[in-house]
């Protein structure tokens, strides 16, 4: 059971919140101008990360707002969360993987 | 037309009280709820707040404000807040805040039929809330001036500690009330919770 | 010469003193160069050796493991098989696995202990039976033993369900499949190994694949921790860690790796002779020949590679159970485990060509692997040697997500097992 | 005074022998003292045989006192009570409890299975695998005689009567193991005041200390356990749980501990909670579990009489039990001299301690030669003589290297108390993610401290063996916890007690078996599972050589001990047979449960009546009284149909429909999902999420909606309403409440955040009540409505805030029908009320109430699909003739997926109309359709019928479906086939049936 902290509400057990998935994939701004198969990596292929992995959570039972994890998908570790309008480092650097 | 309003709830105060409970939950149909959206950075949004209902906003998050009046106002989200307060003031409240707040980036919805509160106090009454809840109920973790979402049992809650007596007030939404009844006299016993109206 | 195993040889082998059993497979050092390697010692991988070897005429095959054979999720299910899928696709594909399932002790010498004690797939709601009533006549039209079964034939096939019309979600009836049961999970990585072997296929097992040689968008060969190898024809079956060898191919798969649980009570004495499934409550159950009720739970929201998910995922699959069956209530749960699945947008799996060529992925089973593990390797030894997919999983590409073609079994099991 | 119990002693111990309790075994009346487990009270009568071995069905007895027993697997009372499979040594007795052997048939002392034991060569690790393939249909037959052969106690046979609940708590430092070790840490965590929990599975708290000879040196199980345990229940901030197993230690440091509530008071005293679920969220965990003593692995070490050394130990010290009256002491260690010391001085003869080092103890010698047992250095046990209990043993010299070992002497005996050295509980350790490091003076595994994971294992458990340190240890845990949850550590004074010197331990996996002419006999590892060295020499003979492999082939560990007594047996002798070092051969991850854990304490409360909240709409009260029957949807019960006397579904829901066509009804729609949408950016935000033009529509217009997932499948639809110009009110579906809101949320929130919108849920505020019909004007008329009702006032498709009777609802013109219809949404405190009141207003026009299943009639007439069952996963807008609600002015949510090659496939599954040929034969719902051909399987499958029903207004059947190439096909002939086989020919038509061009609507 992992224990999640939600950036407004602090550590808070993982019953209230829901997982969704992969961050940082941003929607295409002109969809139609992508091929299919631009479009296909969009929708569907995944980095699946074995390790630090940059992931979306909703505190769905608690302040209902969407947040960002920095999550080991091995130990299930989190070292840090944070609001999606301030992170400032996009994607991982340091012991990625 | 003089029908009176239903919470749902009412069929739980047919229900014999014990004489000595050891959890008692008051059914507070005599408040309101009004759900409150806007931006903290904008001051005219939390003046009219504070001058309509009369209570501040309490900006730092899971926490509560009380007022003279039975009024109430709980954080819900960085952009979200419930107020409480007895249902006759509601509908005028709320004209007034929409009306107020027409210009801002703003939302004003009352959920006085969605929602029902429940007072409880009562010796076990903190072993209770703990049975349903992973939140940490301690008066080190949490305390009057504190509230929080969260689930209770199968659930969505929102729970405030309202004095150190102790006593809380958990609203659930109105559907969700006669299961959250249900479940709190199967753990505590009908001999040992006590349910009576306002 | 190989030895085979029978009532004989058993008999033969305890009078003296069992000390004259050969080891069931070599333990051979990798040679510089194989016609094909298939990267993965699990059901599937060791499947798809065996039936290279013996169905396409690929003698020279090496299985590459990192670890031991069968270590993954072949021994860590809950030893379902069943056939009757919604889709033609998927049926088809799960049917010649059920076929080759119903020979496969006696074609490999290995009893795999596939016990046909049907599965029961339960209906709680209109929509459940609506769902029902659509599968089994589409298996039926497919050639799939299947059947729609009342609530009240249920009380009397499963002593103890809870077929009460006053129950939280109450029992509305269920499709059955007669012919499909459970298997003993390790023996079948045991079993398809040993078999392998038996035609010359290597098993390598404390080998694993760090990287591909590929040239000219053609694959060369594999680096691996016991040094290169050279085969320019490579499958990885990896399951759960598809994603992880198809970076270091440079593709990108649309999977996600979930913590998938499940746990066995203590032993008890026969209770249910058959398998139950529930995917309004998410739970199933069968008893093992051991006695233990083996019970399995709905997969973890989050990636996880841990082999290990989240308690109140266990706590869900065990009110769900003790609502199908109030009796179990006060048996014991011995041991949970957990296993990685690797879960595809659509439910099913990808058995395929990639963009690379000679290199081709079988993954993507989800919660569907362990019964479809002899078929797997059937279509995708097949689609090895022939560089193009059987028709039975043609539908399974990679470029169905291009395209759009998706075979939603997603809509037909929220837990399909 | 006589107990009536042979074996029980006269000495002090901790069982009262004034309070005598009466319980049966396998029948037998037999009688026992409060303090006692069922082991003990066995024992004290002299019960040796308790069971049989899950395969070979040999005879066993009690081995161990604890957790660890693998043989005395009982069934504990009958009926809904009955608890199968806890071990003897772990139940508490009570007056009256009924206990009863799980193997042997007819009997536990004469098991006609134990044939299995005289061709046990036949049944080596995994002989099933090798055998009983041929001929094929076979396996049926032998599976059958297998089952049978298996398995232990007897699930009940009927539901449990008891109650089971859960309890959250939190808490700075949680110990587990309430020994001297965990005491410690405990007092010193909590003298510091931190939050302190501390559980122990006992009944008592003081773990080995229970255990040792009341007076003799180093004995804190008086006075001084007594005060401990007083300051922590006296403390605050302290709450101790004995009788509380922690078996799970999860991610992020929760653990799961069940309490046993009532278990050990007799049936009648029993009330309330049988178990409890404590779920914890600890911020340190100190691991205070003890050590598992190790079985010596010799001939026939599983005969009833071979015991653990500190099993023995224990029934002496703590129950006054001796478990036999001759005993010889087997050991490669110092810690069963104390054994041997503690039966001397309860005056048994002990034969010999016979010590498989050369140089016999270290300083324990002192005490031990005073008493002049004889000891036998360099000796081992390498036989067993007796059957159903031990006669005597085979000694022999220990060579060093040899295959086998000359038989020197025969000890007559009736209990051999072995001890092969110690074990720490490292499972909780282990399952939190901890790792293992081999400590080869020990001969154990023993947790290496991980700070990652916030836990620190102390005493026994982290391979401490002598009560001073473990106390030491404890202290020093529980400081360090403490400080590292912010507390400040204080002193806690230790007694004084003695360091003693002891001699290593020797390794010694296996003995040599006795010099014999036949085939030496069995050496058990895993005493459940019968898995012996031979099978696993064997194993690593057909090349399993994984410990994971081994302990599967040979089924090592997968008893319900979960290999608590063998593990590390079993491995040293797979080490020694690959020629590998222990830590190289490895150990395996243990996983939760660490004891058996009933079902019961895992769902807890959430069964039966509470197994999932169960909502109802304000009306359900009306419904009930009206004995609607309900339509489990979800969470939700709905009304399905409102039967008059005497009338079945088909009759009650024709009725209801005639009335919707032809006057007036009424229906219940309120758990369709609400959402008010408000901002600035609304429209903005809406467009690009629905697929229809949301920017045209104007103030007071009400739209269909269409969500699509990204992949341009259909997801939800329901009515948008504009109510002001950055306002709007969203319904979905009743499942998609939720998710529809989230999926809102997900894309302002993650993907434009600039979009100034604010989404608040309103399905609980408002209740909505549907008014249908050709009267339905008519009957709000009557209300007092403060609006003008009229067609050209309040055209179709628009919303109006509006006063009924006074109450203020919006007023919607829409239609799930095809008839003149409103929605009235209304306050839920008042919908009630209101309900009752339209119900008496549209009396004068028969108003009829209906259900679930006349709205699905009244829908299906109309084309109307409902997402869920007229769609799955794979429909797109177009498949339904939706095309015309995408827009093309501008960009929406899934757009892109559309223009894929397979979205534009001609041949896609299309909606479509279907009759049966008949004119009759409601068509199955889920039939699946085919060419008017001969059925040959596999055949082509065209799609399937998505909804069926009986048409009252049209006076047919009628079906919509989802049809490969559908559009195309109006006019043709096919086939519906059902799940039983029935065929019946269809014709395809148009999916709308009832009034196609939509004027009863719009009137």
């Amino acid at each position: 059971m992992l224990l999640i902290e939600c950036p407004w509400c602090g550590q808070r057990d993982e019953s209230e919140f829901s997982p969704g998935g992969e961050a940082d994939i941003a929607r295409p701004l002109q969809p139609d101008q992508l091929d299919d198969a631009a479009w296909a990596d969009y929708l569907f292929m995944r980095k699946n990360t074995k390790g630090w992995h940059r992931e979306l959570w909703n505190h769905s039972q608690g302040c209902r707002q969407w947040f960002g994890v920095e999550r080991h998908t091995v130990t299930y570790a989190i070292r840090r969360s944070y609001q999606l309008q301030e992170d400032t480092s996009p994607t991982l650097t340091e012991d990625e993987a | 037309m003089s029908e009176q309003p239903q919470h749902g709830v009412e069929n739980w105060l047919s229900k014999a009280v014990p004489s000595d409970p050891r959890v008692d939950v008051r059914l507070r149909t005599d408040l309101g709820h009004v759900n409150v959206r806007g931006e903290v950075d904008n001051p005219n949004f939390l003046s009219v707040i504070k001058a309509v209902t009369g209570v501040s906003l309490p900006l730092t998050p899971n926490t509560h404000q009380l007022s003279e009046g039975d009024l109430r106002a709980l954080w819900l989200g960085p952009s979200e807040w419930m107020i409480m307060a007895p249902s006759h003031r509601i509908d005028d409240m709320v004209g007034e805040l929409r009306t107020r707040l027409s210009d801002a980036f703003a939302a004003i919805n009352d959920l006085s039929g969605g929602m029902v509160t429940l007072e409880v106090s009562g010796s076990e009454s903190t072993d209770l809330l703990s049975k349903g809840c992973t939140l940490d109920f301690h008066p080190l973790s949490f305390n009057p001036g504190q509230c929080a979402q969260s689930g209770f049992a199968k659930a969505n809650v929102l729970i405030a500690k309202i004095s150190d007596e102790p006593r809380y007030s958990i609203s659930v939404r109105r559907t969700f009330a006669d299961y959250v009844l249900s479940w709190m006299t199967a753990r505590i016993g009908a001999d040992g919770l006590g349910i009576t109206s306002a | 010469m190989v030895q085979r195993y029978s009532a004989f040889s058993l008999v033969k082998n305890a009078l003296s003193g069992n000390q004259k059993w050969q080891r069931a497979w070599r333990d051979p050092e990798p040679k510089p160069h194989y016609d094909a390697i298939v990267v993965g010692g699990g059901g599937h991988g060791l499947a798809t050796a065996y039936y290279l070897a013996k169905e396409q005429g690929l003698k020279n095959v090496a299985v590459l493991e990192k670890g031991w054979v069968g270590g993954g999720n072949t021994g860590r299910n809950t030893t379902i098989v069943r056939s009757n899928y919604l889709w033609t696709e998927s049926s088809l594909l799960y049917e010649k696995a059920m076929q080759l399932w119903e020979g496969l002790s006696a074609d490999i010498n290995y009893n795999v202990m596939f016990s046909q004690r049907g599965v029961y797939n339960l209906g709680h709601s209109l929509q459940d039976m609506r769902d029902i009533e659509r599968r089994v006549a589409a298996n039926r039209l497919n050639g799939i033993d299947a059947q729609m079964v009342s609530a009240k034939t249920l009380a009397h096939a499963i002593p103890g369900l809870n077929t009460s019309p006053s129950a939280r979600y109450p029992i509305l009836g269920a499709s059955y499949q007669p012919r499909a049961g459970v298997a003993r999970h390790d023996a079948v990585a045991w079993g398809f190994a040993r078999a392998a072997d038996a035609l010359g296929v290597d098993i390598i097992q404390q080998c694993e694949v760090t990287g591909f040689d590929i040239k000219s968008g053609q694959v060369t060969g594999v680096q691996t921790t016991r040094g290169p190898i050279a085969s320019n024809r490579v499958g990885v079956v990896t399951a759960g860690h598809a994603s992880v060898m198809a970076e270091k191919a440079g593709i990108r798969l649309p999977l996600e790796s979930h913590p998938l649980q499940a746990f066995v009570s203590e032993p008890l004495k026969p209770v249910l002779d058959t398998v139950v499934m529930s995917n309004a409550v998410h739970g199933y159950i069968s008893q093992s020949d051991k006695g233990e009720l083996v019970i399995g739970a709905g997969i973890d929201g989050y990636l996880g590679y841990g082999q290990r998910g989240s308690f109140s995922t266990i706590e869900h699959a065990v009110q769900a159970i003790v609502e199908l069956f109030p009796q179990f209530s006060r048996v014991r749960m011995l041991r949970m485990w957990g296993g990685i699945v690797d879960v595809s947008p659509d439910a099913c799996p990808i058995i395929s060509k990639t963009p690379v060529n000679g290199l081709y992925f079988n993954c993507g089973w989800g919660t569907g692997g362990f019964k479809a593990t002899p078929g797997s390797g059937w279509v995708f030894a097949h689609t090895m040697a022939h560089d193009k997919a059987h028709a039975l999983n043609e539908a399974f590409s990679l470029g169905r997500f291009e395209s759009g073609a998706l075979i939603d079994e997603h809509g037909a099991a929220a837990v399909a097992h | 005074m006589s107990t009536g119990q042979p074996y029980r002693l006269e000495r002090d111990a901790r069982v009262a022998r004034s309070r005598v309790l009466n319980f049966t075994f396998n029948g037998q009346k037999l009688t026992g003292l409060e303090g006692d487990t069922l082991a003990s009270a066995l024992l004290a009568n002299g019960i040796r045989l308790v069971g049989r071995s899950f395969k070979l069905r040999r005879p066993r007895g009690i081995m161990a006192a604890g957790a660890e027993e693998a043989n005395a697997i009982m069934q504990i009372g009958s009926g809904d009570r009955a608890i199968p499979n806890p071990r003897a040594t772990q139940v508490q007795l009570f007056e009256g409890l009924e206990a009863r052997t799980t193997k042997g048939w007819p009997s536990v002392k004469f098991d006609l299975g134990a044939i299995n034991d005289t061709v046990s060569g036949v049944l080596s690790a995994g002989f099933y695998y090798k055998t009983f393939m041929y001929p094929r249909r076979f396996w049926d037959l032998y599976e059958r005689v297998i089952r049978a052969m298996a398995g232990f106690g007897i699930a009940p046979d009927e539901a449990d009567p008891d109650e089971y609940e859960q309890q959250n708590i939190h808490c700075d430092v949680l110990v587990v193991g309430a020994g001297p070790s965990g005491l410690m840490a405990a007092l010193s965590a909590a003298r510091s005041g931190a939050r302190v929990l501390i559980a122990d599975e006992q009944n008592e708290f003081g773990g080995s200390l229970l255990s040792a000879a009341p007076g003799a040196d180093g004995d804190l199980s008086g006075a001084w356990l007594a005060a401990q345990i007083a300051e922590l229940e006296s403390l605050e901030n302290v709450r101790i749980l004995p009788r509380t197993t922690a078996f799970g230690y999860f991610d992020h440091n929760f653990l799961t501990l069940a309490e046993r509530c009532h278990d050990h008071l007799p049936v009648m005293q029993r009330s309330g909670v049988r178990e409890r679920l404590w779920r914890v969220r600890a911020g340190q965990v100190v691991l205070a579990q003890g050590a598992f003593e190790r079985p010596l692995a010799f001939g026939n070490n599983d005969r009833p009489g071979v015991m653990l050394a500190s099993a023995v130990s224990t029934y002496l010290n703590r129950y006054a039990v001796k478990a036999g009256d001759r005993a010889v002491v087997f050991t490669n260690n110092d810690s069963a001299y104390q054994t041997a010391i503690d039966l001397h001085s309860a005056g048994i003869t002990v034969v010999a301690v016979i010590d498989a080092r050369s140089e016999g103890p270290g300083e324990i010698k002192t005490i031990f030669d005073a008493l002049g047992i004889p000891l036998m250095a360099g000796h081992v046990v390498c036989d067993v003589i007796g059957r159903q209990a031990v006669k005597g043993v085979q000694v022999g010299r220990r060579v060093e290297g040899a295959s086998e070992t000359d038989i020197a002497m025969t000890l007559r005996c009736d209990l051999v108390a072995v001890s092969g050295g110690w074990s720490p509980a490292v499972h909780l350790h282990s399952q939190a993610g901890g790792q293992l490091h081999w400590d080869d003076g020990l001969k154990a595994f023993l947790p290496k401290p991980n700070d990652a994971v916030h836990n620190i294992s102390v005493g026994a458990g982290n391979g401490i063996f002598n009560l001073k340190d473990c106390l030491e240890s404890g202290v020093q845990a529980g400081a360090v916890a403490a400080t590292r949850c912010g507390f400040e550590s204080v002193e806690v004074p230790l007694p004084e007690l003695k360091d003693w010197t002891q001699a290593p331990l020797e390794a010694l996996w296996s003995v040599p078996a006795a010099k014999a002419s036949g085939r030496p006999p069995k050496q058990f590892v895993d005493f459940q599972n019968d898995t012996s060295v031979s099978d696993i020499r064997l194993a690593v003979r057909e090349g399993f050589e994984s410990v994971e492999h081994v302990k599967r082939y040979t089924a090592l560990g997968f008893g319900t001990d979960q290999g608590k007594l063998g593990n590390i047996n079993g491995m040293a002798i797979l080490a020694e047979a690959l020629g590998r070092a222990i830590p190289e051969v490895g150990t395996t991850t243990f996983r939760p449960a660490y004891t058996p854990t009933s079902f019961a304490v895992c769902a807890s409360e959430s069964v039966r009546d509470l197994y999932e909240p169960t909502r109802t709409t304000a009306m359900n009260d009306w419904h009930q009284a009206q004995n609607a029957p309900h339509e489990v949807v979800g969470q939700w019960l709905r009304p399905w149909y409102f039967p008059r006397t005497g009338e079945d579904m088909d009759a009650a829901v024709a009725r209801e429909c005639r009335a919707a066509r032809q006057s007036v009804a009424m229906m219940d729609a309120s758990t369709l999902g609400k959402i008010d949408v408000q901002g600035p950016d609304a429209t903005e935000f809406l467009n690009r999420m629905y697929t229809h033009d949301v920017d045209q529509m104007s103030i007071g217009r009400c739209a269909y909606g269409l969500l699509l997932g990204e992949d341009g499948m259909v997801m939800d639809d329901g009515v948008m309403a504009r109510l002001g110009p950055d306002h709007y009110y969203l319904t979905t579906t009743t499942g998609g409440a939720a998710n529809v809101l989230s999926w809102l949320e997900l894309w302002l929130q993650t993907e434009w955040p600039d979009l100034k919108v604010h989404l608040t849920s309103l399905t609980d505020q408002y209740s909505t009540i549907a008014v249908v019909g050709p009267k339905s004007r008519a009957v709000l008329e009557k209300l007092d409505c403060s609006e003008d009702l009229s067609a050209s006032a309040f055209p179709f498709m628009t919303v109006r805030p509006a006063t009924l009777n006074g109450i203020a609802v919006q007023l919607f013109r829409v239609s799930f029908s095809g008839e003149l219809a409103f929605e009235v949404n209304v306050d839920s405190r008042y919908a009630a009320g209101l309900w009752t009141a339209i119900y008496e207003a549209g009396g004068a026009f028969d108003m009829t109430p209906y259900g679930t299943e006349t709205m699905h009639v009244l829908r299906a007439e109309k084309g109307f699909v409902i997402v869920g069952q007229d769609t799955d996963g794979s429909v797109t807008p177009g498949d339904l003739k939706m095309g015309w609600m995408l827009s093309k002015n501008k960009d929406f949510i899934g757009r892109r997926s559309l223009a894929r090659p397979d979205s534009r496939r001609k041949d896609r599954k299309q909606l479509v109309g279907l009759l049966s040929v008949d004119g009759r034969t409601v068509l199955p719902e889920g039939g699946q359709i085919t060419e008017d051909a001969p059925i040959v399987t596999p055949m082509p499958l065209l799609g399937h019928v998505t909804s069926s029903y009986s048409s009252a207004a049209l006076g047919h059947p009628i079906a919509l479906a989802l049809l490969v190439g559908g559009r195309k096909r109006r006019g043709d002939r096919l086939l519906v086939h059902s799940a039983n086989g029935e065929v019946v020919p269809v014709e395809v038509t148009e999916s709308v049936f009832y009034d196609p061009k939509g004027a009863r609507q719009n009137v």
